[in-house]
């Protein structure tokens, strides 16, 4: 009559002397897979601006904004609100050079609600770009202008005629 | 050893009489005392029975429990405890302010007053009357008067549905549990608790009652409200029933005294059942105190396994398995008990 | 017994009632003043006793009522469209035919502010009652949401 | 004499331990016993349907997680089936048998809550942990998979977003190998005990005719001895290839309810099994251009879900926004009848028939 009630009992008895599954948390972490979305990291020098995270998120949780400086974008801004996040993992799927990717802290809570967005680009880190844009650009337009130079000095009759 | 809580009282008494103290106020002073002290016993054991509960609940469930607060999350009960201590009391519009109030601190009156009469040694008891089981019966369920009041006065449906459980449910396994009691009453002819352990000495119970005691268990278990009885609180149904309004202190309250229930409970059936503070296969170097307690603490462990292992009966079920099983069953208990002992009175003689 | 083939069912059915327009899918599309005959012959003469889906659409000149229809155990099922006026969208209900129409119905009520006529229970489902506006309507307009 | 009694109402939920969520039901009792109850859903209403308006195809499948989010899995299944249908476009082997293994797996995690949601409910909390034990190893296997444990998002239009990764079919075995000695756990524990059993025998006993009638489906239908699963009765992606059972109850009361998601957790076991022997190589992801476009028209599509048939109406206007997405929910239809199956029933057996249809509010109120 009773044969279910002991049985559980035995079910419980034995588990009461088994080892146990709890994992200590902040001691002990298990191991998470490299596929694990956890906060999001955004790699400056990879971005080339061209808006695919932005298109391809559901929530609209990036905000992209760029500068033209010598024809060539810089970021001047990559902000993730992570609050709206939904961890689907599409802007990583979406971005061609891997400059968006997810890690694995999934330690996200914050303390105070403005520190949940994430401001991945620094001024400094905008300033340097522009710096090395327009050092590049400099350079290049020296490289061209001492070509120019080059050809004008090797070929002077050329220059002359061109004009 | 053995002796040890005895030799304080004795000395203690000396001491006082030495003082040049008349009789009667020695006695007062020691009557305090070891009131004092049973209180200071249920308080702990409330608190290390919480701890308990938890400990055996996750280890049942594969799980490892408290072990933060304190060396192996010893003090975890008492910081909760502090935790509620230290929050507000929160009084729902509406409700009968008195009563509401009354109820947690009525509820820890039943079971410090029936612990007077609880023999927890030889020679071990506050106050040895001779009509201690009667007066364990009387005074125990005066809680079910307490519980239904707070939980009229929270002024909440659930908090009704479960104070009208509480009466229900006691009204109907108080009586299988009384009668489960009548028959260890007839083998022994008395109502005094040591009187009772004396007359185990030889033979528990347990064994020449074992129908008595099963009944007593399942009585036992309803009567402290917990699973598979513990339709009052009923946490899937009714939230916490009676206790749903309750905040901080007074939720503490009623949750401490269910763990002095508990004791309260084990206390009895130990006494009555488990032979009391008798050592088994003649294991007498232990002191008589250390077997109550350790018989205690089995049939609370009983109690835990229990809970964590079954689900809760439904509340006409309830009412259907006390009247129509338990009631039958304990009455031929009597009944079987008291031809027994006819015929072995008339073998014998 | 074996069920008559889909296709069949369908060009009987297109046959026998005037109105109805069949798609190249296989999508029936059924004048409102039949409709509840139509269904009725539909799950007593034809067995399709099992009313999956009921839902609406609108394309702002009309709604459009969607059922999908299916057999217990069976493949078969039937998608069913019925067009309705949007300045007076008052459909009849299928709770009669099919019990499980209470509360998809009651859902389109509220999302989408059709009237089911004969309904038992006709009452917001998922929005609060004091609720103004169908949200699933096109022209519906909301204010808030975040920033 | 007689004594005078009243009626009254109780407000069970939205915020009650046992409505799984926040569901409410507005409850005229008499004493114990309920006379009336409404049913009040709507308190996890976020408005997906309108937000996938807004969004674009495969925007909308993070979204479908967050219905059922106990089988998130079968949700992004049952939406990109019926995009795949509208679009006409070719499933690789691969990711259907991929769909298969993660989607059999969400359906033993999701009926491995019900199950210990189930005995929580009747009032026994240990068989709520042992279910949720061994659900962490399907969580974790989705984790390897997916990069998230709940919420997957984890198929794509014309496929699934990944293949599988490196020790993801070991791990799988060896959970399957585990998984009947578990089902014997529970059985032992939850099934096989008297009080358990005098809880849920002969509680709300549903007939047959009635549970067709009230369009329910999945194990609530099943239970009340009713054939029907589409995954038989109209097979999809690749489940003709796969031999499994149809688990039915005889009685369609909660027992049976109850018992026939852990008949059902076996055979999708075996499906997972079958599924791993039979996996061929080959491309995770059929012929889908870039911009999903979808030509004119509509679809409707369903699948078994864990709680019932899960259907998807997508109506396409041609750009690469949906013009209108319905999701037939099998909770929220199969909650229709649950006004009548607790009338006459006590305050304990509404929670005991409203676990055995087992609810996700996330997918009642969409």
């Amino acid at each position: 009559m009773a044969k279910g009630l002991i049985k559980g009992l035995g079910i419980t008895l034995n588990r009461f002397f088994k080892p146990k599954v709890t994992v200590q948390y902040p001691e002990e972490r298990l191991p998470l897979p490299d596929r694990f979305y956890g906060r999001p990291e955004f790699y400056y020098d990879k971005c080339i601006a061209c808006n695919m995270c932005v298109n391809a998120c559901p929530n609209r949780v990036i905000k992209l904004e760029t500068e033209t400086v010598d024809k060539k974008k810089v970021v001047t801004k990559y902000d993730f609100d992570q609050q709206y996040c939904l961890f689907c993992g599409l802007c990583q799927e979406a971005c061609p050079k891997d400059a968006i990717k997810f890690s694995k802290d999934f330690e996200l809570t914050r303390y105070h609600r403005p520190d949940i967005k994430i401001e991945f680009v620094k001024p400094e880190m905008v300033e340097r770009k522009k710096a090395e844009i327009k050092k590049a650009a400099a350079e290049k337009a020296a490289a061209e202008a001492a070509k120019a130079r080059e050809q004008e000095e090797q070929n002077p009759a050329a220059g002359k005629e061109g004009s | 050893m053995e002796n040890l809580f005895v030799n304080m009282a004795s000395g203690m008494r000396s001491l006082l009489a030495s003082a040049g103290l008349p009789d009667t106020a020695t006695d007062f002073i020691l009557m305090f005392l070891k009131l004092g002290a049973i209180l200071v016993y249920i308080l702990i054991s409330a608190l290390w029975l919480v701890y308990m509960e938890r400990k055996v609940s996750a280890y049942m469930q594969c799980r490892i429990g408290p072990n933060r607060v304190g060396p192996l999350g010893l003090l975890q009960t008492t910081a909760d405890i502090g935790k509620l201590i230290s929050k507000e009391i929160i009084i729902p519009r509406c409700a009968d302010k008195k009563l509401f109030l009354l109820g947690p601190i009525l509820i820890f009156m039943p079971p410090l007053a029936v612990f007077a009469v609880a023999p927890f040694g030889k020679d071990m008891v506050a106050i040895d009357m001779n009509i201690g089981v009667y007066y364990f019966l009387a005074v125990a369920s005066l809680s079910t008067v307490i519980v239904w009041m707070s939980g009229w006065a929270s002024n909440n449906k659930y908090s009704l549905i479960g104070g009208m459980r509480v009466v229900a449910q006691m009204v109907s396994y108080e009586m299988p549990l009384i009668l489960s009691i009548v028959g260890v009453i007839i083998l022994t002819g008395t109502l005094n608790m040591s009187e009772i352990i004396r007359a185990q000495e030889n033979v528990w119970f347990i064994f020449l009652q074992p129908l008595g005691f099963l009944i007593y268990l399942i009585a036992g278990v309803a009567e402290t409200n917990r699973a598979p009885f513990d339709l009052v609180e009923g946490e899937s149904e009714i939230i916490c029933g009676p206790f749903t309004e309750y905040s901080g202190m007074g939720f503490a309250m009623f949750f401490l005294a269910e763990y002095a229930n508990v004791v309260l409970v084990s206390v009895m059936a130990t006494t009555l059942f488990l032979g009391g503070w008798h050592a088994p296969f003649g294991l007498t170097f232990i002191p008589s105190w250390i077997w109550f307690l350790l018989k205690v603490y089995v049939m609370i462990f009983l109690f835990m396994w229990f809970r964590w292992t079954y689900p809760r009966v439904r509340v006409d079920q309830l009412m259907e398995f006390g009247w129509k099983v338990l009631v039958p069953l304990s009455i031929a208990n009597i009944f079987v008990t008291g031809i027994g002992k006819y015929l072995y009175q008339t073998i014998r003689w | 017994m074996t069920r008559q083939p889909l296709a069949d069912v369908i060009g009987e059915l297109a046959s026998k009632y005037p109105g109805i327009e069949v798609s190249e899918q296989g999508y029936l599309t059924v004048p409102l003043e039949t409709l509840v005959e139509f269904m009725r012959d539909l799950k007593e003469n034809y067995g399709f006793n099992f009313l999956t889906n009921v839902t609406a659409v609108d394309y702002l000149e009309y709604f459009e009522m969607v059922y999908d229809v299916s057999v217990v155990g069976e493949p078969d099922m039937i998608h069913i469209k019925c067009r309705v006026d949007r300045h007076h969208p008052v459909v009849p209900s299928m709770v009669p035919i099919w019990g499980g129409a209470i509360w998809q119905e009651r859902e389109v009520y509220d999302l989408l502010g059709i009237t089911f006529q004969d309904h038992p229970d006709l009452r917001r489902i998922l929005l609060d009652d004091n609720w103004e506006g169908h949200p699933l309507r096109k022209d519906y307009r909301y204010e808030g949401g975040r920033e | 004499m007689t004594i005078k009694t009243e009626e009254f109402l109780l407000n069970l939920g939205p915020q009650h331990p046992s409505t799984h969520g926040v569901f409410r039901i507005v409850l005229t009792l008499d004493g114990e016993t309920v006379v009336k109850a409404v049913p009040v859903p709507g308190y996890l209403h976020r408005g997906i349907e309108k937000i996938a308006e807004s969004r674009t195809y495969t925007q909308v499948i993070p979204y479908t997680d967050r219905l059922d989010y106990l089988a998130g899995m079968l949700m992004n299944w049952g939406y990109v089936i019926a995009v795949e249908k509208l679009m006409g476009v070719e499933v690789p082997e691969r990711a259907e048998y991929i769909r298969v293994i993660v989607g059999e797996l969400a359906r033993i995690a999701s009926h491995l809550v019900a199950t210990g949601a189930y005995a929580a409910d009747i009032g026994g909390l240990t068989g709520f942990i042992y279910t949720f034990r061994d659900r962490e190893e399907i969580m974790d296997l989705f984790e390897m998979i997916s990069g998230a444990r709940l919420t997957p998002s984890y198929m794509r239009i014309g496929g699934v977003a990944y293949d599988i990764p490196e020790g993801f079919i070991e791990k799988c075995r060896k959970f399957l190998d585990d998984f009947p000695k578990a089902i014997e756990e529970y059985n032992g524990l939850i099934t096989g005990n008297e009080i358990f059993q005098a809880r849920t025998k002969n509680v709300a006993i549903l007939p047959a005719e009635k549970a067709i009638d009230m369009s329910l489906s999945g194990p609530v239908l099943r239970a009340s001895g009713v054939n029907y699963d589409l995954r038989k009765a109209r097979p999809y992606s690749v489940y003709d290839r796969f031999e499994f059972e149809v688990p039915m109850g005889a009685k369609g009361d909660c027992f049976d309810r109850y018992y026939v998601r852990i008949l059902e957790m076996e055979q999708s076991a075996k499906i997972i099994r079958q599924a791993l022997d039979q996996l061929p190589e080959g491309p995770i992801k059929g012929k889908v251009p870039k911009v999903i476009k979808p030509p004119r028209g509509e679809a409707y599509a369903e699948i078994e879900s864990s709680k019932g048939i899960m259907g998807t109406y997508v109506v396409s206007d041609g750009s690469t926004q949906p013009y209108r997405v319905h999701f037939r929910r099998p909770s929220f239809v199969n909650l229709g009848y649950l006004d009548e199956m607790l009338k006459g029933w006590k305050i304990a057996d509404v929670i005991a028939i409203l676990g055995s249809i087992d609810i996700v509010l996330g997918e009642v109120d969409a």
